[in-house]
């Protein structure tokens, strides 16, 4: 196909139709308004509906009620509006109904700031609503990534009945780069039988539900679910890791900051430094395996985020104790300069400073 | 080595300076070099100013924003107080001098001063004072043609708006002769 | 000999968890009823509430989504919108409905949603032990209104029908009662009505019934018929609100 | 001459009365002196003669355990 | 004063009126009704006011309202209706507001089940809400506990400008046991000059806010905010350390569960196995310090949960790789029995199995 | 020389951020006059809400809160039952009222909150770009409605003062526009006999105003004052829909 | 060696269950020993059932939960037949015959089974049947005394109740030359 | 004979028009030969004259720009 210049809000809706997704229920927040504006567009005329709920909550269990009903849907918002969804996602995740769901994240807490930040980690990983769950979480760093992580997405939230999350923010929703629709590869889907359809089959009562007022029966439900984690901690992380063999420090970085890392990362070599990088792609299940192997040369890991620091948690699980593990940090909507994550490395290499 | 052009377009909303952005990245795109485009948002819009990032190179592109610019495009007044120290030195300033009455202060930029606003009415189009600018940009940064321009401005107002082709060649070819 | 009246097939045959006397069983029969009756039983699709009828899933024989607390308009959005030739409704209380729901209850009505919602009001949020519902009556009392609750303090209860058939999406509205046999009949009819709305595509249909708890009311289940018609009917008047023009 | 029968799914039956109330007859009662599974008394009609069918009863059963048949 | 007898969700409700705190904004939902129906007898007859809002959302945004008019002021729910809080606990920490929030949490994700569980740790201490933030959560074990960390709660909450949560659940909120209402310790608290007053001082306006449109002032305002838990973190760790030297293995557990592994310990010295207990009273700030020195012969650390794992993650940073970290977990309402802990133990020393 | 208009001492001497045109100054300008003229401004307390008009806390010479996006009426709830003798208002626009705060708008009019509510109504969500809003009108165009608001796909919008109108503890609503000067003059009227329901503490008040937003309405300044007469007066007729009675 | 008694109290809703471990809790606490109570709660109270843990003990109490009942006292049939299983090995179970009409199946416990509807009855108040099985507890397990149990009774029901103490003292006594 | 005068905070006008309309004499228009600060064209008024000070100008403007006196 040929290549486009897209907005990433844009690009995630493209994405999500040729993934065969058919319902979108949005609510407009900042930034994200062009991938509800781009469904209300493009949805019908592929045979799908759009429909702006009267809040983030409303749209929320509207996908419950779309998911049930074994249709390809998605819901989008950005950081406050995800919070308000937490309990619906809490009841996906125990009702096992798939859906993906879309943050455009901007800086908190409360009203904040619409500019890109990344202080919605622990949100989107531990599971902020009620209970015992996780959600698939992809971090895109680019808007080919994105289009690409979207399509991947609906296929991991029908693999595997769950809600999948697609954590960008205000850049990779506003920026426009180029991109491709290339046909992913296909997974072998499994028969959506649990969900209702549009011809009853008599006689299978169909049920959507996350009560279990037995404590008996609640467990191994709750087990059967972590059963499932268990197979995506296995198949489904990825992440991408580069400069690591002999890198004097090590970065972890996602989505938009890793692209700064980048940067950082030739402006060290020309002095001599090597810095790597572990880009996680998938931030739950978080990419462990990625630390294990370390070379002797390095001295330190260092999460860079846009935010007062939050993947700095998993990072110093996955080290365990073997290195220091550092943190440089802009939150509230800054964008921190490739200059500035230079700087802190060789301040943690002890040069400048 | 590779080619990398950094640009920030800044001016008031109506002056088209979110196109001019995507213009001159969609014709980077269609001669197969990378780019991105980041637009400022949110509330400030309300005020009425407007900018965007653009980058252009034949390598990754690492963060799409724009700190150390090669080129600065600015047609209002606000937006050359804002962003001139945003070049890196040896970098040029493009200046719309039909609404800026000041000077760059900087003497380590280019700076360069086009009254686009007259001579896109002198196209017979005020609106077309982006295009102008932008026949003025292409000619200090060679990577890009008048018809790569053209071809863009297709791609990102479609072809409903082919009409305009016309004045707008009119206009970038008006541009490029202030340079 | 003929069989005047037997047990619904449009319910599961099971026992149901609801105090005695609790008129939410009434309810969920002629919900059953008239499904099957309109030969729209196999094709329905119950959304439960949380509330005492929380497992009303069980009970009624067809599919079921069990919502979350208050949202249960917004679900049936979106079956509905999915499911566009079943019959969907919801099932909830007061509390559920008109307190933490207000929201869904009113955009599924402006948006003139197809769907059918059975709204149990019985002045009291039952299934977490009787605190003051949206719905109490002023000087009712309940377990956070002790003293009876105070029109200065807690305001006035909410007459769901008047204000959603403010709304032009709303298609029908209409509130009954099931404190006398009369009275369930008349239920009944409203019931079906609003289920035939929602097959001829008429927008959005509401049946509120006012409904007793006797259990955190503190009477004895035949008294609270008697407290439901002296005291809820007064201020819940009975009748149409809104019903589609013939044509 | 009794027009009509009603039949009680005894453990079932909550004892709740509602079905006594609504009773034109007035012949259902509650059984004080049985107690079903469930631990209540049971309603029940004796003079089942008097039963004109008129479904009242089973009309304001919330258990819907109440069967009526007419002649 | 004299002992009583009382229900942990009334305890609540007592202490809190103590501590001075004059409104309650509730929303009923099992296991914690009896705390607002407490607030609602026995507020105004302490000058208060007890008000039902219309929903948690609704509740949440009163606190904003109250606290910011300087009250002391407390909600309460439970699980699923502290998700729907989320985004105005966000609103709060933003804009630093002080208030006392109470979660006698159930059994989760979704509608769960009603019965104790633990599976709120990350929606605790994870701030599940949008953007960069950390609310103080203390974990009571006891009603006597309870009792005395709620009415720190109130004098923690205005000393820092920040949201307070006591998580319970539903055996802490339900259970009755002895309390006496000891007067606690007080804080020199600061001047509340930056709430809105009865009386308006002229000329000083007052304003309530967390919207920080330029990320140049909301990046100091966060640091600001982090400075305080920096002081918080150095303040206010508690933790309670048990039979931890020479211990075979170390026990992590708070609440509920911490009891069930006060029965195991007493078991395990029956068969000469020494198991310590680290008990976090604080879960933000965690009591790391607690995990400083490890008895050289232990051989693990065991987090026992009411969940299916979440304060582990907790554990192992605090461990940094230094012992194996094991993890034993009932979730979904069901309390586990001490001797499940005691076997888990003894499998873990390679013993019983 | 007499002075017959200057600027009002109510609101702080700063540009206004919004678009030119934009009747929010004009009613921004209503209420701080409605304010300073009754001698409550000193007393006053804004909430805030979100929308184009979230930094009034800056405009307003009074203290303030920015409450989170449609809970106004909550903060303005918590805020009042405390701080009794003050004058506290909210000023929302319809997403944020009529949309996401619905639950949190009837609610306070239920409980017969003594608080007053600026209610602007201009039938878009404009600051997150032209999105379609419960009061939309069918056949508006909005960025998420690009073929117009179709009354089967998307309803129809709410009229607020009629659906609160049916709550006993609305004590005050009232329609007005402020599309030329005798409107503007009426809504100020309604905006200053709302603020006396609230200091004689009869209850709930709201003024809802009708505006205009030319930014996305994509009309400039002045046809957009004509859209709004013909257009949104038709659907939302001006008047007084409750009023306290007098005694 | 420290004293701890494990106590379930099960029943219909009506029984007066909740009521009775509260009245054994207070007057242990108020004989200066550490106690727990804890209720069953939740929507199983609407099928009308009910039943609390109680433990007393001289020492700290670990889990307020009993799984290992010392006593188990059972109001009715269901919940014998649910709790028969909770009881320690050699611990008592102490059945109201006036309900239930099976025998306790066990035979590593003690069964004993006492007609206290009855009683209660004869005592002049059907209402009082759980008092007259806490008079024949107290005397299964000596911790307590009748006045102990008494006094609780004025706490957990408050001084209102007080005109129900001479019914509850006949009832608690009636209760105690059962066993 | 002028019977009022306006005044206009120019630097703060965004040329929006609303005065314009507003203006029963139809004195005010926008300076298509100014931009102030802000970028745009000021609303003024020539023929101050005919100014009744009705005040309707200054009633419209949403940036409370307008101040009109009478004499
Ligand atoms: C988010 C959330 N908040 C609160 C609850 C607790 N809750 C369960 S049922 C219920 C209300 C029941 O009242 P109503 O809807 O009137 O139904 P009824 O029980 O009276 O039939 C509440 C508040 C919950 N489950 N979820
Ligand atoms: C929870 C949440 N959801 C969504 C938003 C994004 N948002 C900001 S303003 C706004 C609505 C604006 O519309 P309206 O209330 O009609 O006011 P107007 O801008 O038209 O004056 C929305 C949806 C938000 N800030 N928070
Ligand atoms: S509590 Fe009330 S509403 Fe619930 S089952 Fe019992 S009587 Fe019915
Ligand atoms: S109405 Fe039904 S449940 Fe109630 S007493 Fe009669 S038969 Fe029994
Ligand atoms: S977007 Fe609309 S509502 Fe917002 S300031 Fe501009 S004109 Fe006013
Ligand atoms: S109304 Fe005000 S802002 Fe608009 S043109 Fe007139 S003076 Fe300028």
């Amino acid at each position: 196909m040929e290549k486009m210049l897209m907005k990433g809000n844009e690009a995630v809706g493209a994405a999500a139709i040729k993934a065969g997704c058919k319902y979108f229920f949005g609510y407009p927040i900042t930034p994200q308004n062009e991938l509800p504006e781009y469904m209300s567009r493009e949805l019908p005329k592929n045979g799908g509906t759009y429909l702006q709920a009267e809040s983030e909550i409303g749209a929320i269990n509207m996908v419950f009620g779309a998911a049930g009903a074994g249709a390809r849907v998605m819901t989008s918002s950005s950081s406050p509006g995800i919070a308000l969804k937490q309990e619906g996602i809490s009841y996906l995740c125990g009702a096992e109904l798939p859906c993906v769901i879309v943050n455009m994240s901007r800086s908190g807490p409360g009203l904040g700031g619409i500019q890109p930040a990344q202080g919605d980690y622990f949100q989107a990983t531990r599971g902020g609503g009620n209970g015992d769950y996780y959600t698939p979480v992809y971090a895109p760093a680019s808007i080919q990534e994105t289009v690409d992580l979207v399509q991947e997405a609906f296929d991991v939230a029908d693999t595997y009945r769950t809600p999948v999350i697609i954590l960008g923010d205000g850049m990779i929703g506003q920026m426009m780069e180029s991109v491709e629709f290339k046909d992913i590869q296909k997974r072998r889907l499994p028969q959506k039988d649990w969900a209702l359809k549009e011809h009853v089959e008599k006689g299978s009562k169909k049920l959507i539900n996350s009560l279990y007022i037995k404590p008996e029966e609640m467990e191994p439900h709750l087990q059967k679910i972590f059963g499932k984690y268990d197979v995506i901690k296995k198949e489904e992380v990825r992440y991408e890791k580069f400069n690591c063999e002999g890198a004097d420090v090590v970065a972890v970085a996602y989505g938009t900051v890793s692209r700064i890392v980048r940067n950082a990362i030739k402006k060290l070599e020309e002095d001599g430094i090597k810095l790597g990088l572990i880009r996680p792609i998938t931030l739950w299940p978080f990419p462990f395996e990625a630390f294990d192997e370390i070379s002797p040369e390095t001295k330190a890991f260092l999460s860079v985020e846009m935010s007062m620091g939050q993947m700095i948690d998993d990072v110093k699980i996955a080290n365990a104790g073997r290195l220091p593990v550092e943190f440089y940090g802009r939150p509230g909507g800054i964008v921190p300069k490739p200059i500035e994550v230079v700087d802190k490395v060789k301040e943690i290499l002890g040069g400048a400073k | 080595m590779a080619f990398t052009e950094e640009v920030i377009f800044a001016g008031f909303g109506g002056q088209g300076v979110l196109s001019m952005g995507r213009m001159v990245a969609y014709a980077g795109m269609l001669k197969g070099m990378n780019v991105s485009w980041l637009p400022s948002y949110g509330p400030e819009m309300r005020g009425g100013t407007a900018n965007c990032n653009v980058i252009v190179s034949d390598g990754l592109i690492g963060s799409p924003v724009v700190a150390d610019a090669d080129t600065l495009i600015v047609m209002n007044r606000p937006s050359l107080d804002k962003f001139e120290s945003w070049v890196r030195p040896g970098g040029k300033i493009l200046v719309n001098s039909s609404l800026i009455d000041i000077k760059v202060t900087r003497d380590d930029v280019e700076a360069f001063y086009y009254p686009v606003n007259e001579v896109a009415a002198e196209c017979g189009n005020l609106k077309a004072a982006n295009m102008v600018m932008l026949g003025a940009y292409i000619k200090h940064r060679s990577f890009l043609e008048e018809n790569d321009l053209l071809g863009a401005f297709l791609k990102v107002f479609g072809e409903a708006k082919k009409n305009l082709l016309p004045l707008n060649e009119k206009a970038v070819a008006a541009g490029a002769t202030l340079v | 000999m003929s069989i005047v009246f037997e047990r619904t097939r449009g319910m599961v045959d099971m026992p149901l968890h609801y105090c005695p006397g609790c008129t939410h069983g009434i309810i969920h029969r002629l919900v059953a009823e008239s499904l099957v009756e309109l030969g729209l039983m196999d094709d329905a699709v119950c959304v439960s509430s949380v509330g005492c009828s929380v497992f009303t899933y069980n009970y009624f024989d067809c599919d079921a989504y069990q919502a979350s607390h208050g949202r249960a308009a917004a679900v049936a959005t979106g079956s509905k919108r999915v499911l566009k030739d079943r019959t969907v409704f919801t099932y909830q209380g007061d509390g559920d409905l008109a307190a933490i729901g207000t929201a869904e209850t009113v955009h599924a009505a402006a948006r003139g949603e197809n769907v059918t919602i059975i709204y149990v009001n019985n002045a009291i949020y039952g299934m977490t032990g009787g605190q003051m519902a949206p719905t109490t009556l002023v000087g009712q009392k309940a377990t956070t209104s002790p003293n009876g609750r105070s029109a200065e303090l807690q305001g006035y209860p909410i007459r769901v029908c008047e204000m959603l058939s403010t709304l032009d999406g709303t298609a029908f509205a209409e509130r009954v009662s099931v404190h006398n046999p009369a009275n369930v009949r008349k239920a009944k009819k409203a019931i079906k009505k609003a289920f035939e709305v929602q097959t001829a595509k008429q927008g959005f249909s509401i049946v509120e019934i006012l409904s007793t708890c006797s259990t955190n009311w503190g009477l004895n289940p035949t008294d609270s018929l008697k407290w439901l018609e002296d005291n809820m009917i007064p201020y819940y008047p009975l009748g149409n609100f809104k019903t589609p023009e013939e044509n | 001459m009794a027009q009509g029968k009603v039949t009680f799914r005894e453990d079932r039956c909550k004892g709740c009365g509602l079905c006594i109330t609504a009773c034109p007859k007035q012949i259902i009662f509650l059984d004080k002196n049985k107690i079903n599974i469930q631990g209540y008394n049971p309603a029940t009609v004796e003079k089942m003669e008097e039963c004109i069918g008129c479904g009242n009863c089973a009309l304001m059963c919330p258990d819907l355990i109440i069967t009526v048949e007419r002649f």
